[in-house]
């Protein structure tokens, strides 16, 4: 069982980025957090507040699973064991959204 | 520490008795304690069936009441999917996954001991409200709204929700536990394309029970705070739609439905080749299928509830869907036949079972594909018509390919064949009796009979039918006395069997039986998809068998079950008693926080 | 099947022959002997779904002979016989795996077009014309309204042949499952919804049909019967039906029925038109012309009624009716009650 | 679901057939399946939004303000975990320690900020009871909640641990994966601000 041997002999794990790159995440995940509830407080900006809102959302869950949870540096097999499920979950939750008549 | 005194060369193997059984992580322990458990609640449920059979015996018959006959079916239906067929199941990725990949033991085998404990304790737990002021009695699917309060006033719906619960906890621990012991426990050489099919169904199904139950645990809360606190889940009254309840139990119900067949299938994947002398037909296409299987399983769940009229278009795609799973199931029904084609076909009991799986999985696919058109299956669902369907898929499916796998791992687990006269009688009483049980149920259905009554009046032409369904089943009865009789005698006086008594091709073939411990003396390296049917074979069984150095096996543990029987107590204060619930959380926090920090390997 | 002309003769045989052999005993039999079937179709909805299971049949029965016979063949044929050489080990065949995968999904086509045009047709909107019913079902019996003719029935549902039935399902606790074999599908009833079916009855009859979802105790015991009757019969039914409630002439045993019945429970929860208002328990304004009481399990007749009255939950478990002795009457008091109910043609 | 993830508190790593760590996969696999248990709570919180009988509705009550500030406070313990990690990956026990009590502090900081606006809905007249808002509103924050505060424990144990100097180097695993369920949490409170609160 010693060496890895799924052909493509993955690296265990790239170097996870510093204190300095975590900061800069967070600054932006904050900068987006302001944008939304910006966004939910300006008339203007209703008829597309689902949408931008829910792309927002989006972005801040990428960055938060790529970054601090380390995706993006680890191996492709955690980011199927996640992702995979990830997208079943929701399009179940769009599937029954549908089927409840939303 | 412990890790120097357990690395000794064959240890574990000598230690016997209760508290070694009780503290156990050895795979292969825990298998034969899943496997010997299930059984008995596989017997239990077969006696709930034979009351309900004599119950419908004859019209107007008076045997049991019917709130018992509810509660009968209802324990009947939960019984043989989570305490028998899922567990039997799990028996079999236990003894044999770590031995098939070529690894020591599974991944983390605390929470395999952890899996076995909480397992037993729910199933003791569900089946301790027949003595608790009535078992439930609301089907195994508990559609709301007659699980509430106002229409179940018993604890029976409380006995089963937690029950569930708490055997939701066991299967979870046991999916994580054999997707990483697949993934990363496996031999050198031995690749994702080379790892034997049961295998690759336990990963699928390991899958399954992961994103499955999530699903059942979520609606279960719900129903449990329904029942507890008052909310408005499945409340008509408040605006919720009890159909709700139906969405989310087959969001888990149909992968579950998987789950139950899918390892039998990888079980007869094994079989079939072995007997047939000649290497799985189609090999990728077989393991893609599987996997196609289990992915699709996620979009067709409403095929459960085509009378629930969810509307046209919502029908269509479910009834598209669902015959789409159609095809991967056929393909693998014809690589099984192209298996056994041109090959050395031996009839040992093992294969007999395997080729009756696949008649009689053919049936009841075939039924299945009936009522996969919702114009049809309005005349079929809810009726005897579906009680054959699936009949024919667990019992002719999956029972069958696990007793399959019975007779053909039994000499592996015990070191003694199992007798091939009392085999065949078994084979054959069973494959009649159960013909003879469910083939009449395909009529009495169309001819409009529904499921779950406990009487029919005479003159609807029901009679001769269930009759003959009746007298089917003391065939079953006498096929399983057979094989129990088959058991206890192979145990003592069973012919031994040596390390590969069939000529296997997998790795579990290339040591000792009942294997030692610590399972391979050194891991060996695989090749090839077959090990043992290659040039390297008998070098690996030379490998396999030599102890090239201090091996390290963890120690056993008492911590996994404590933590189950905590967690068991926590939630059957529930219905117990809050009192109940005092005690329990102590025990959990104490057994988890001992595990956690307990030394391991 | 039905057999019109020429083209695709032979796969019309072959059809005839397949599906007619697993259902051999069932088409040899008749409704007398199989009431309940869903195999003898009686409307428009249940035809289209016997067509279409006829189809559905041919192929089943033909992939299930494919199958069994070659199991059979390679069983016997590649049986292990002595001195027989090693097989060769085979690991697949592209052009066959494509071939079975191409072939199923071709006959799944062949069924899915007609299913997905079953389905469309068969919950299509009602014709304009159609008569409309609205069911409700109860732990266990159902109840039969006909909100444009002021009528309401339980158990027994009157429909002329010919004409389009509309019907609206509701529940008034749990979900139960609407099913007349012979005229369709079933349908469920769901609390906080109001599902729909309809469908032409095209022959003259009595069907029986019977709750399909489980629905507590008993669920068994829940049944109704479909009276598809002549126009005129039914037009005659309907205008007794939507008569006052009969009133019994004084001195008679009837009279002295209505009076207990009155001043007893149970116009807690029966209504007749202008005696009593509860809704609980199934209408009984026209209660003498039915054939069957308690959810269609017992005849009208006075011996059952008497025994009904007298303990129902005995009867028929956990049904909702007090006994006599919780109601606080007195057995002398069965007859007379009898008496009057049975006069409410 | 706790269990395994006290299970893997203590195992150690072994040479894998990918290379890599059981425990992580193990974690990483529980995460997936938490998706469908979160995903269930969610679903069903939007088939029913809008089905109320009778109010209060969301839009009368969820203070938006103040749940900001306390998803804000979550985000930002995302930091400090990560931070936690940074440091005794370089084996920086005083960094350890401070970060891993800055997360845990921050995590009951949400925890207090939730049991206040529970509080305040049950005065405003939204109890569990009330409408079907009241029911899958308090059931899904509550789980989250729930979650929360396992972390809470696990974090403070971790404490513990590196106040004993039981944390070194070696064991930077053991707050990668506390990480990992942290993180989670914090994505999934990401998901259910947006949905709940802000998309009304």
């Amino acid at each position: 069982m010693a060496e890895p041997l799924e052909g493509q002999a993955r690296p265990r794990e790239r170097a996870h980025p510093g204190a300095k790159e975590y900061v800069g995440i967070a600054v932006i995940l904050t900068l987006i957090t302001a944008v939304e509830v910006a966004v939910f407080y300006i008339p203007a900006m209703h008829p597309v507040l689902v949408p931008t809102l829910l792309t927002l959302s989006a972005l801040k869950f990428c960055l938060v699973a790529m970054f601090y949870m380390h995706l993006k540096f680890d191996a492709r097999l955690f980011s199927w064991l996640f992702v995979v499920p990830m997208i079943i979950a929701t399009l179940v939750i769009i599937a029954l959204m549908r089927l409840f008549g939303h | 520490m412990a890790t120097t005194t357990a690395a000794i060369h064959a240890p574990v193997q000598a230690e016997s008795g209760l508290w070694s059984w009780i503290t156990t992580v050895d795979h292969k322990r825990i298998g034969i304690l899943y496997g010997t458990t299930a059984f008995v609640f596989f017997l239990i449920g077969g006696l709930e069936a034979t009351i309900m059979r004599l119950q419908l015996m004859r019209p107007d018959n008076t045997l049991v009441s019917p709130d018992f006959y509810n509660e009968l079916f209802t324990m009947h239906g939960t019984t043989m999917i989570f305490l028998a067929v899922m567990p039997l199941s799990a028996s079999f990725f236990n003894f044999l996954i770590p031995l098939m990949i070529g690894a020591r033991d599974v991944a983390f085998p605390r929470l395999n001991a952890f899996s076995y404990w909480i397992f037993l304790f729910g199933a003791i737990f569900l089946n301790l409200s027949f003595f608790f002021g009535g078992a439930p009695d609301v089907g195994w699917f508990g559609y709301s709204n007659l699980t509430s309060k106002q229409f179940s006033p018993g604890h029976g719906v409380d006995f089963w929700a937690v029950g569930l619960q708490i055997l939701g906890i066991a299967s979870l621990a046991a999916g994580f536990n054999f997707i990483v012991t697949i993934v990363n426990m496996r031999a050198p050489g031995m690749k994702l394309m080379r790892m034997p099919l049961f295998v690759w169904m336990t990963l699928v199904t390991s899958f399954l029970i992961i994103l499955a139950f999530p699903v059942i645990t979520v609606a279960l809360v719900f129903l449990l705070f329904d029942r507890f606190t008052g909310t408005n889940f499945y409340v008509p009254a408040a605006g919720a739609d009890p159909v709700l309840w139906q969405h989310l139990f087959w969001l888990f119900g149909h992968p579950e439905v998987y789950i139950l067949i899918l390892p039998a299938m990888g079980i007869i994947s094994e079989v079939l080749p072995t007997f047939s002398r000649k290497p799985l037909f189609g090999y990728p296409v077989v393991v893609y299928s599987g996997i196609f299987i289990g992915f699709m399983g996620w979009g067709v769940w409403s095929h459960h509830m085509f009378a629930v009229g969810l509307g046209p278009l919502a029908d269509s795609f479910f009834a598209l869907t669902t015959m789409l799973i159609a095809i991967p199931t056929g393909v693998k029904i014809f690589n099984w036949l192209g298996t056994i084609w041109g090959g050395r076909i031996e009839f040992k009991t093992a294969m007999l079972f395997a080729l009756g799986f696949i008649a009689m999985f053919t049936m009841g696919g075939l039924s299945g594909f009936m009522h996969a058109s919702p114009p049809a299956d309005l005349q079929q669902t809810d009726t005897y018509f579906v009680v054959a369907h699936i009949h024919y898929v667990l019992y002719g499916g999956a029972i069958m390919g696990i007793f399959a796998g019975i007779y053909y791992w039994f000499p592996k687990i015990t070191g003694r064949k199992l007798g091939e006269g009392l085999g065949q009688l078994h084979f054959w009483l069973n494959f009649v009796a159960l013909n003879v049980t469910f083939f009449p149920m395909h009529f009495v259905g169309l001819l409009g009979m529904p499921r779950r009554i406990y009487t029919y009046a005479p003159h609807m032409g029901f009679d001769w039918m269930n009759l003959l369904s009746t007298a089917g089943v003391f065939g079953i009865i006498a096929a399983v006395l057979v094989f129990m009789w088959n058991v206890s005698r192979s145990l003592r006086h069973g012919e031994v069997a040596g390390p590969d008594p069939w000529g296997g091709a997998t790795l579990e073939w290339a040591i000792p039986s009942p294997p030692p411990a610590h399972n391979f003396g050194t891991i060996p390296t695989v090749h090839s998809l077959d090990p043992l049917w290659h040039r390297e074979g008998p070098e690996l069984v030379k490998t396999a068998n030599r102890i090239g150095g201090p091996i390290h096996m963890p120690p056993g543990s008492h911590w996994p079950m404590a933590s189950a029987l905590g967690i068991t107590l926590l939630l059957s204060g529930m219905v117990f008693g809050w009192w109940l619930g005092i005690p329990g959380v102590l025990i959990t926090l104490y057994g988890i926080y001992s595990w956690a920090f307990e030394p391991c390997t | 099947m039905r057999f019109r002309t020429h083209p695709m003769m032979f796969r019309r045989l072959m059809a005839a022959l397949l599906v007619v052999l697993p259902l051999a005993f069932v088409a040899g039999c008749s409704m007398q002997d199989y009431p309940q079937s869903s195999l003898h179709p009686h409307s428009n909805y249940a035809q289209w779904i016997q067509t279409l299971l006829e189809q559905l049949t041919f192929w089943v029965v033909i992939i299930f002979v494919v199958v069994q016979a070659l199991l059979i063949y390679a069983a016997i044929r590649f049986r292990s016989r002595p001195g027989a050489p090693d097989p060769k080990p085979i690991h697949g065949n592209t052009a066959l795996e494509i071939g079975w995968t191409i072939a199923p999904a071709l006959i799944l086509t062949l069924v899915a077009v007609p299913t997905v045009l079953t389905i469309f047709k068969s919950q299509a909107p009602p014709p304009e014309d159609a008569l409309q019913v609205r069911v409700v079902g109860h732990q266990w019996w159902w109840e039969f309204q006909y909100p444009d003719l002021g009528i309401t029935t339980a158990s027994e549902l009157h429909v002329p042949v010919g004409v389009p039935v509309n019907i609206s399902l509701e529940t008034a606790d749990v979900i139960h499952s609407f099913w007349f074999p012979a005229m369709g599908g079933k349908r469920d009833v769901i609390p906080g919804r109001t599902n729909r079916l309809w469908f032409t009855p095209s022959d003259i009859g009595q069907y029986p049909g019977q709750c399909a979802e489980l629905c507590g105790t008993s669920h068994a015991n829940m049944r109704m019967a479909l009276m598809v009757q002549a126009p005129e019969e039914f037009q005659a039914w309907v205008a007794a039906q939507q008569l006052p409630p009969i009133e019994p002439e004084a001195g008679t045993l009837a009279a002295q029925g209505k009076q207990y019945f009155t001043q007893g429970q149970c116009i807690v929860c029966h209504m007749i038109q202008g005696v009593s208002a509860g809704v609980i328990g199934p209408n009984l304004t026209h209660v003498g012309s039915r054939t069957t009481i308690a959810g269609g399990i017992f005849p009208n007749d006075a011996a059952d009624l008497g025994k009904w009255i007298i303990n129902a939950p005995a009867r028929k478990p956990g049904a909702k009716m007090l006994s006599l002795k919780d109601m606080a009457m007195s057995p002398e008091q069965v007859p007379a009650i009898v008496a009057y109910l049975q006069s409410l043609k | 679901m706790a269990v395994a993830t006290a299970t893997v508190a203590a195992h150690e790593a072994h040479p894998t057939s990918t290379g890599l760590n059981s425990r992580k996969m193990l974690f990483w696999a529980f995460l997936g399946s938490e998706c469908m248990f979160f995903g269930s709570l969610i679903a069903t919180y939007l088939v029913y939004r809008g089905r109320d009988q009778v109010g209060p509705h969301p839009h009368e009550i969820l203070n938006i303000p103040f749940t900001s500030v306390s998803a804000f406070v979550l985000l930002m313990s995302s930091l400090t975990m990560v931070l936690a990690l940074a440091a005794v990956q370089h084996g920086n026990v005083r960094g350890t320690r401070i970060w891993l009590a800055a997360t845990a502090l921050l995590g009951m900081t949400f925890l207090a900020g939730q049991c206040y606006e529970f509080t305040q809905f049950y005065f405003e007249g939204l109890a569990l009871q009330t409408n079907l808002f009241g029911t899958t509103f308090f059931v899904l924050t509550g789980f989250h909640g729930t979650h929360v505060t396992v972390g809470v424990i696990w974090l403070w144990t971790l404490f513990v641990m590196a106040m004993q100097g039981r944390l070194p180097r070696e064991r930077a695993l053991d707050v990668e994966i506390a990480g990992l369920y942290w993180h989670f949490v914090d994505v999934v409170w990401i998901a259910i601000f947006t949905l709940v609160y802000l998309i009304q």
